[in-house]
């Protein structure tokens, strides 16, 4: 029978397992922007477990609205991307530094 | 008869009026529209001051006492601005308005060719109303309000001249040395407030003996008496505007002035004003015996030793000066062994023969084209007839040659301190007696400087330098290494000149500097002989003045006492005038037949002439203390306090600490995404890390 | 006969085992387009899972709008742009134990937190929408459309913003193209073009003062 | 009739800013006599105050009220007692001088200098009537930006470090009185002041809150060791900013004590009554001593204004000593009237000072004292006026700035005879700073030869020393009618102070 935190801990693995991602794969944009969407998913995996078990339609629109939200994000995130190879030909973000302080 | 309010105001206000015209029509009406204003002002005010007098002790009309309008009234404390007549303030009104009537009229011819003439009569109409509030104010507040008054028309006074730095140095040192007594004062006149509730003088003498056994705790276990308190801090504000040691030190610097404010305000009245109040004040000060010892002792001590230091002066104003000093040193004695009504006579006297001393010096003054060194001056009577017999007048009454008016009230005062048996009146006696000699030794020696012996000038006029003028000044400077301390640089034309040279020969002054000397010739003869009776034996004061049975020294005299006639004759075989003849004999001998013969003593007692040379070092003392010290305390305060510590440390030092602490912050700030990311991630584990340890326990639950 | 209950667990299982080996791989691999295709197996899979808690919409969703549109524009960016593998993954080993290391501490902490025991307590119950008499669609339609309606235009309104600036930022005009400016085709003033210019007549034989002219250079278009 | 007289004397110069704005700097002219006809209508106004204000009644008058946040509970309050009609009235009268005074002297920019003053006349009067203490707040603050906009773009060449310093003190000290507020707020429910008034604390909460207040009032009067922004401020300002600062800005904070402290932490304040009066003789002893050594014209003044300033706070503090200690209640109120009177007398003599300052700073381009010296031989009438200043300023009777250290010095005696005697020291070094100045500055012969060109003042000049001298006199020579104006309200706040709350 599944129950509510068959659900949970699946989200937490890939939450996880996006930050890990995070960390090993620190020098390529794409694949951090690929970890991004999983953490997403993570989350949507939460909003959907707890919008069936509580019977409630909220979390059900907010997944809604944030896949809405993380398509546009990637877009941009994309389009950035694009930018940046074009100007910089790279996407190592060691060498995208211009914000220092 | 009721005296009537309207009389009165006209009185304080019509010197106002000439003030405010002269002062600020000056332009427009002249200088004789200045002078013709303020001295009709004057006249008016005189006259009625006059015919209060008479009212007051010959009309029957009784003490008036009134409010005019209340200055501020809160909760059942009621200030208010208002007069109070009464014999006291009728005599000192009197002698306030004809003082001064006298000294306008002098200064038309002093200051005749002075550019600011208009805005002379302007102050001196000023002070007449200052110190007419002082003098006719029935509250604490108000004789306040005149006594701070006369203070600033003496401070711009004494600064007349204002591009000569002495004078401005002196007229901020006056200033300031008047308001550490009007500190006193001020501080006495809370006390009143605090132990009688009211600032009324009916009010407060009327419940004075309430002091009694009042005290004030200083400190957990010192209990100080009441009146003690309150007299000696008022005493204190005396000592300021009446010169008393040790806040002295104003009164000959203030000779900067020009010479009829020095007799006017310096001599004659404004310095008279601690004596007026300590005498308005006798209903606080006979409750306490402390605090009239004190007073007697100061008065004393002044009484002698700025005596002796007029002995030694060269300047023929700071030789009068000094004697001013002397002389109310002996009033503040009289005040201090309760014989007030002494005090205010001698008072009254001094006001006529001084203001007459320092219009005669004046005179001479002009004649010497503002010379002001007696070593140059010398056998003047020949030139200035009328001015050396009014100052010789002058001399005798302050040297109290019997039937002189000097001779009554000094005297009196002698022979009241020889009479008391307060603590202290051994000391005050032998101060007293010696100070009679020591003022006999500076007078004649003065009269003799100026009139008498050798002209030491020089008329220069259109025939070139003469010789010997050269060799006096060279010798002035080997003896006197300061003597440009009263030669201040000045672009005045008669400063021009070398000392001791004068374009012209002397000459008598205008009339109208010589009428008011022989005004001021004639009471100086004779008002003590007409008057003693009554006002020092005859309770002439009436409720004025407050004395109690046991402390009553002038009855005590009057008993002894049978007309002025027989006191004058007993006086020529008393102490004091045996001390006279035999300074008389002295000066006569040194300064008119033997002219060598100082030089000798001089150096014979040079440590004891260094002394009194440099004043007992006092204001050396108290310009190294009070002046340097309080600018060093000043910028110490402001460089170590505000600057150092406040500013550097705290204000500034925490902008430090933010900019440092950002300057560390801000290296983290790398640019790196992954770091910020880190953070995030690192922040996460830490947030649930805290959830987990200190957090309520598991979420489920 | 198979209870549904453990069917449905067996599904779930498996499901989840395919989704945290793409995941898995999507962190891991070397070639950018095996790792988005990873991801498009993480995000089907996931899809599947919120089948079994009946979520049909959202599943359908995901696949569509993820899969069909978002993944496929990683994998179109991913081919399009030339990256040096070797560069990027420099520092991968020496990164792999911190990253281990803070996602297992991340785990460890977040299921101490959520209570594993607690929630095994919340079984799945009947489904909200199947109980309110609707598909899951018309059930998320209904709250959508009523109570979400503001925050829903707002959504449609981010959306545009997204496809607009991803246009505007990666939209260059290059100096060495030619091409066409609608906005400067529609301004243009017949005035600029041509112009008509008013001359004498005159003859041929008639002595003129200068060379004879040519046919006026203004008319030129 | 007068129902929205306040509202009236709030917005008439803000709103009147706007005109006077539009002018634009092409027509200076107009800009300048339209800003000089809104602060006289606004004076005008404020004269309104007299007859409606009903001097024998303490409760609070012209009563104006309406919600303004709702959700918060906070009102659009307006009220005003004795004290603040006389605070209003100094208000419009300084702001004439102000205007009148930067006439020509202001050349940059003229509208936005007249603009910038009459809204924080407005912000100023809104202080003074404000019962709402989030409203109060608002104006408190607001207030900050037209002087920080003055002395930032008016201001001498170290304007940026004094407008930083001057602000960043001033906001610091209000945050925490925002914070107090906001815990007062969440006790009571509502910002009220009367209602505040009432409210029963603990002496724990009374004591956070009182140094909240502290700190806020305590950075705006100046008191000693927190004065040290305002010789800089002074310093860099231009005249009229320094005028204003110094004549109306400063009596924010010693209204702040009675509107705040007083009413709503009477314990605490009695029980720290003893640091109040210890800073008051500490800024009137040792400020003394550094206004002394001042080489700056404007900071020896500046200085001199914490002196005075002290006399404010010693007078509102000590008549806790007398009420609860020695319960001599008309010795307080001689302590705080005194206190109320130096504040309007203060306003008027430093505001003086300052214009005196600005006159010769418009002449020679120099505050350094050293510059000058011989300046009555060519301007004889600007010197009477300085010297009658320097008179006033060093507490001269029948000038108002005798009045109020005369009854604070009365009143503390009663309290403490060492507190009479360290407050009566001014007498001395008051009058040895300023007439030291005054020495160096107007007496002596010219030794600058750019002082011997100096003109004599003019007929503008003249008139605003001269308005300024008129009110120094008539408050020193006859105060009944101010002290009667407060004295209700001020018999009600000593009255208020015997109640405990605890």
């Amino acid at each position: 029978m599944i129950t509510l935190s068959h659900f949970i801990v699946l989200g937490a693995v890939l939450f996880c397992i996006a930050v890990a991602g995070l960390f090993i794969n620190r020098k390529n944009v794409i694949v951090l922007l690929m970890a991004i969407e999983l953490m997403l998913l993570a989350v949507n995996m939460n909003f959907v477990a707890f919008s069936r078990f509580l019977g409630d339609v909220g979390g059900q629109v907010f997944v809604f609205f944030i896949l809405t939200v993380a398509a546009a994000e990637s877009a941009i995130g994309l389009a950035i991307l694009v930018l940046l190879f074009r100007n910089r030909s790279t996407v190592n973000v060691a060498e995208i530094d211009s914000m220092k302080g | 008869m009721q005296l009537s309010t309207s009389i009165l105001l006209t009185i304080a206000l019509a010197p106002l009026v000439g003030c405010l015209l002269a002062g600020f029509l000056g332009k427009p009406i002249g200088r004789a529209g200045a002078h013709s204003v303020t001295i009709l002002g004057l006249l008016i005010s005189c006259a009625l001051s006059f015919y209060v007098l008479y009212q007051i002790t010959a009309g029957g009309a009784p003490a008036y006492n009134q409010d005019i309008y209340t200055w501020f009234e809160i909760g059942r404390l009621h200030v208010s601005v208002g007069f109070m007549v009464d014999r006291l303030t009728a005599m000192m009104m009197v002698v306030v308005t004809f003082v001064s009537l006298l000294v306008h009229v002098y200064t038309i011819g002093y200051m005749a060719d002075d550019p600011g003439y208009q805005r002379f009569f302007s102050y001196i109409s000023l002070f007449t109303f200052a110190m007419l509030m002082l003098v006719m104010s029935n509250n604490f507040m108000q004789l306040f309000f005149g006594w701070e008054g006369v203070g600033l028309v003496s401070y711009l006074l004494i600064g007349f001249w204002y591009k000569r730095p002495t004078a401005i140095f002196a007229n901020l040192k006056a200033f300031l040395v008047n308001r550490v007594g009007d500190f006193g004062f001020l501080l006495g006149i809370a006390a009143v407030l605090y132990f009688l509730n009211t600032l009324d003088y009916a009010t407060a003498f009327a419940s004075a003996p309430s002091l009694i056994g009042k005290t004030l705790a200083l400190t957990a276990n010192t209990h100080w008496d009441a009146a003690t308190v309150i007299c000696v801090l008022l005493f204190v504000g005396a000592m300021g505007k009446s010169a008393q040691v040790p806040l002295h030190v104003w009164l000959p610097d203030s000779m900067e002035g020009p010479t009829p404010i020095s007799a006017l305000i310096h001599a004659a009245t404004m310095v008279t004003a601690g004596i007026f109040m300590v005498a308005r004040m006798s209903p606080f000060f006979e409750l306490s015996e402390g605090a009239l010892s004190f007073v007697m002792i100061i008065g004393a001590t002044g009484a002698l030793f700025t005596g002796l230091i007029g002995i030694v002066q060269n300047d023929i104003k700071r030789v009068v000066a000094y004697s001013t000093l002397s002389q109310l040193g002996y009033m503040t004695v009289a005040l201090g062994v309760s014989a007030y009504a002494g005090a205010v006579f001698h008072l009254m006297t001094h006001a006529f023969f001084k203001a007459l001393l320092f219009l005669g010096a004046g005179s001479v003054i002009i004649a010497m084209h503002h010379e002001q060194d007696m070593r140059y001056m010398g056998g003047l009577r020949k030139y200035m007839p009328i001015t050396w017999i009014t100052m010789w007048i002058g001399s005798l009454a302050l040297v109290a040659i019997p039937f002189t008016s000097g001779f009554y009230s000094k005297d009196a005062i002698i022979e009241a301190v020889g009479e008391s048996h307060r603590w202290g009146s051994g000391y005050a006696y032998v101060c007293v007696l010696v100070g009679a000699f020591v003022t006999a030794l500076y007078t004649f020696r003065q009269m003799y400087l100026t009139f008498h012996g050798k002209e030491r000038f020089v008329v220069v006029g259109h025939h070139g330098h003469a010789h010997d003028a050269h060799a006096v000044h060279h010798d002035v400077q080997a003896h006197d290494g300061h003597a440009d301390e009263h030669h201040a640089p000045s672009d005045d034309p008669h400063h021009a000149h070398k000392p001791g040279e004068l374009e012209h020969a002397p000459h008598e002054s205008p009339w109208v500097v010589t009428l008011p000397l022989i005004l001021l010739a004639i009471p100086s003869l004779l008002v003590g002989f007409f008057t003693i009776g009554p006002m020092l034996f005859g309770d002439w004061f009436g409720q004025a003045i407050h004395v109690e049975e046991a402390n009553n020294v002038l009855g005590e005299l009057g008993h002894e006492f049978h007309g002025a006639a027989a006191m004058a004759l007993h006086g020529f075989a008393s102490w004091p005038f045996a001390l006279v003849a035999l300074a008389f004999v002295i000066t006569t001998y040194i300064y008119l037949f033997n002219p060598a013969m100082a030089g000798k003593i001089k150096n014979a007692l040079k440590p004891l002439w260094t002394v009194l040379d440099r004043k007992y070092w006092v204001d050396d003392v108290y310009f190294a203390i009070f002046a340097r010290g309080g600018v060093a305390l000043g910028r110490l305060f402001w460089k170590a306090g505000d600057a150092a510590v406040i500013d550097g440390a705290m204000v500034n030092g925490s902008a430090g600490l933010v900019q440092r602490v950002a300057g560390g912050v801000r290296r983290l700030q790398s640019g790196y995404l992954y770091h910020y990311a880190f953070a995030m991630i690192l922040g996460l584990i830490l947030l649930l890390g805290g959830f987990w340890v200190f957090g309520s326990g598991q979420i489920g639950q | 006969m198979i209870d549904t209950n453990l069917l449905q667990l067996i599904c779930f299982y498996g499901f989840a085992a395919v989704t945290i080996g793409a995941a898995l791989a999507v962190i891991t691999v070397k070639n950018s387009v095996h790792a988005v295709l990873s991801l498009v197996l993480a995000f089907f899979s996931t899809a599947c899972i919120w089948l079994l808690a009946e979520a049909e919409f959202l599943a359908i969703a995901l696949i569509v709008v993820y899969v069909g549109a978002v993944m496929v524009l990683f994998l179109f960016v991913v081919m399009m742009l030339d990256i040096k593998m070797e560069q990027v993954r420099e520092g991968f080993i020496r990164y792999l134990p911190v990253g281990i290391i803070v996602a297992l501490v991340m785990l460890s902490e977040m299921l101490a937190l959520i209570g594993v025991r607690a929630m095994h307590a919340h079984v799945m119950g009947a489904d909200p929408a199947a109980a309110a008499g609707l598909s899951n669609t018309a059930w998320l339609g209904g709250a959508l459309y009523t109570q979400y309606l503001l925050p829903f235009e707002i959504a449609a309104l981010i959306l545009t913003v997204g496809v607009v600036v991803a246009v505007a930022l990666t939209l260059r005009q290059r100096g060495d193209k030619k091409h066409e400016s609608a906005s400067e085709q529609v301004r243009v003033n017949p005035r600029d073009r041509i112009r008509v210019v008013k001359m004498a007549p005159s003859r041929p034989d008639e002595p003129t003062a200068g060379p004879p002219q040519p046919a006026s250079p203004e008319t030129r278009p | 009739m007068f129902n929205h007289l306040l509202s009236l004397l709030i917005w008439l110069p803000i709103v009147g800013a706007i005109p006077v704005l539009l002018a634009g700097s092409a027509r200076p002219g107009l800009a300048r006599w339209i800003s000089l006809l809104v602060a006289v209508l606004a004076f005008v106004a404020s004269l309104f105050l007299l007859p409606a204000y009903n001097a024998a009644d303490s409760a609070m008058q012209l009563t104006e009220s309406h919600v303004w946040i709702a959700s918060l509970g906070v009102h659009y309050g307006l009220a005003v007692d004795g004290i603040s009609v006389a605070l209003i009235l100094l208000t419009t009268f300084v702001t004439i001088l102000v205007i009148v005074g930067a006439w020509e002297v202001i050349q940059d920019k003229p509208h936005q200098y007249m603009a910038a003053m009459l809204v924080l006349e407005g912000l100023m009067i809104g202080v003074f009537c404000a019962t709402d203490a989030l409203l109060f707040y608002v104006f408190f603050e607001a207030m900050l930006i037209p002087m920080f906009i003055l002395i930032g773009i008016w201001g001498g060449p170290r304007r940026v470090y004094a407008t930083l310093k001057f602000f960043i003190y001033t906001f610091l000290g209000s945050i925490f009185m925002l914070i107090g507020l906001i815990y007062l707020y969440l006790k009571a429910g509502t910002f009220d002041l009367h209602t505040l008034a009432m409210l029963p604390l603990t002496m724990k909460e009374q004591t956070w809150l009182f140094f909240a207040f502290l700190i806020a009032f305590a950075v705006k009067v100046p008191m000693v060791p927190v004065h040290t922004w305002l010789p800089d401020a002074h310093v860099e300002a231009p005249t009229g900013g320094s005028v204003v600062l110094a004549a109306v800005m400063l009596k924010i904070g010693g209204y702040g004590f009675l509107r705040f402290t007083l009413p709503i932490v009477p314990d605490a304040s009695e029980h720290f009554a003893w640091l109040i009066i210890v800073l008051s003789l500490i800024a009137v002893v040792y400020i003394g001593y550094v206004a002394l050594v001042q080489d700056d014209m404007k900071k020896l003044v500046a200085y001199s204004s914490v002196a005075h300033m002290g006399f404010v706070t010693l007078g509102i503090f000590i008549a806790f000593m007398l009420v609860r200690d020695a319960n001599n209640i008309d010795a307080a109120k001689l302590g705080m009237q005194g206190a109320m009177v130096q504040m309007i007398s203060h306003g008027f003599v430093s505001g003086a000072m300052f214009s005196c300052i600005g006159v010769m700073y418009d002449r020679l381009h120099t505050r350094q004292i050293k510059d000058y010296g011989g300046v009555i031989n060519v301007m004889p009438w600007f010197g009477f006026f300085y010297v009658l200043f320097a008179m006033a300023n060093s507490g001269l009777p029948g000038t108002s700035g005798f009045v109020g250290e005369f009854m604070v010095v009365l009143a503390s005696f009663a309290a403490n005879p060492w507190i009479a005697l360290f407050a009566a020291f001014t007498l001395i070094i008051g009058a040895a700073y300023t007439l030291w100045m005054v020495k160096r500055v107007l007496w002596g012969d010219v030794t600058n030869p750019h002082v011997r060109e100096m003109k004599e003042i003019n007929g503008r000049e003249t008139f605003v020393l001269a308005a300024f001298a008129l009110a120094v006199l008539a408050l020193g020579i006859w105060p009944q009618p101010l002290i009667h104006l407060m004295d209700a309200s001020v018999s009600q706040l000593v009255q208020q102070l015997a109640v405990h709350k605890i």
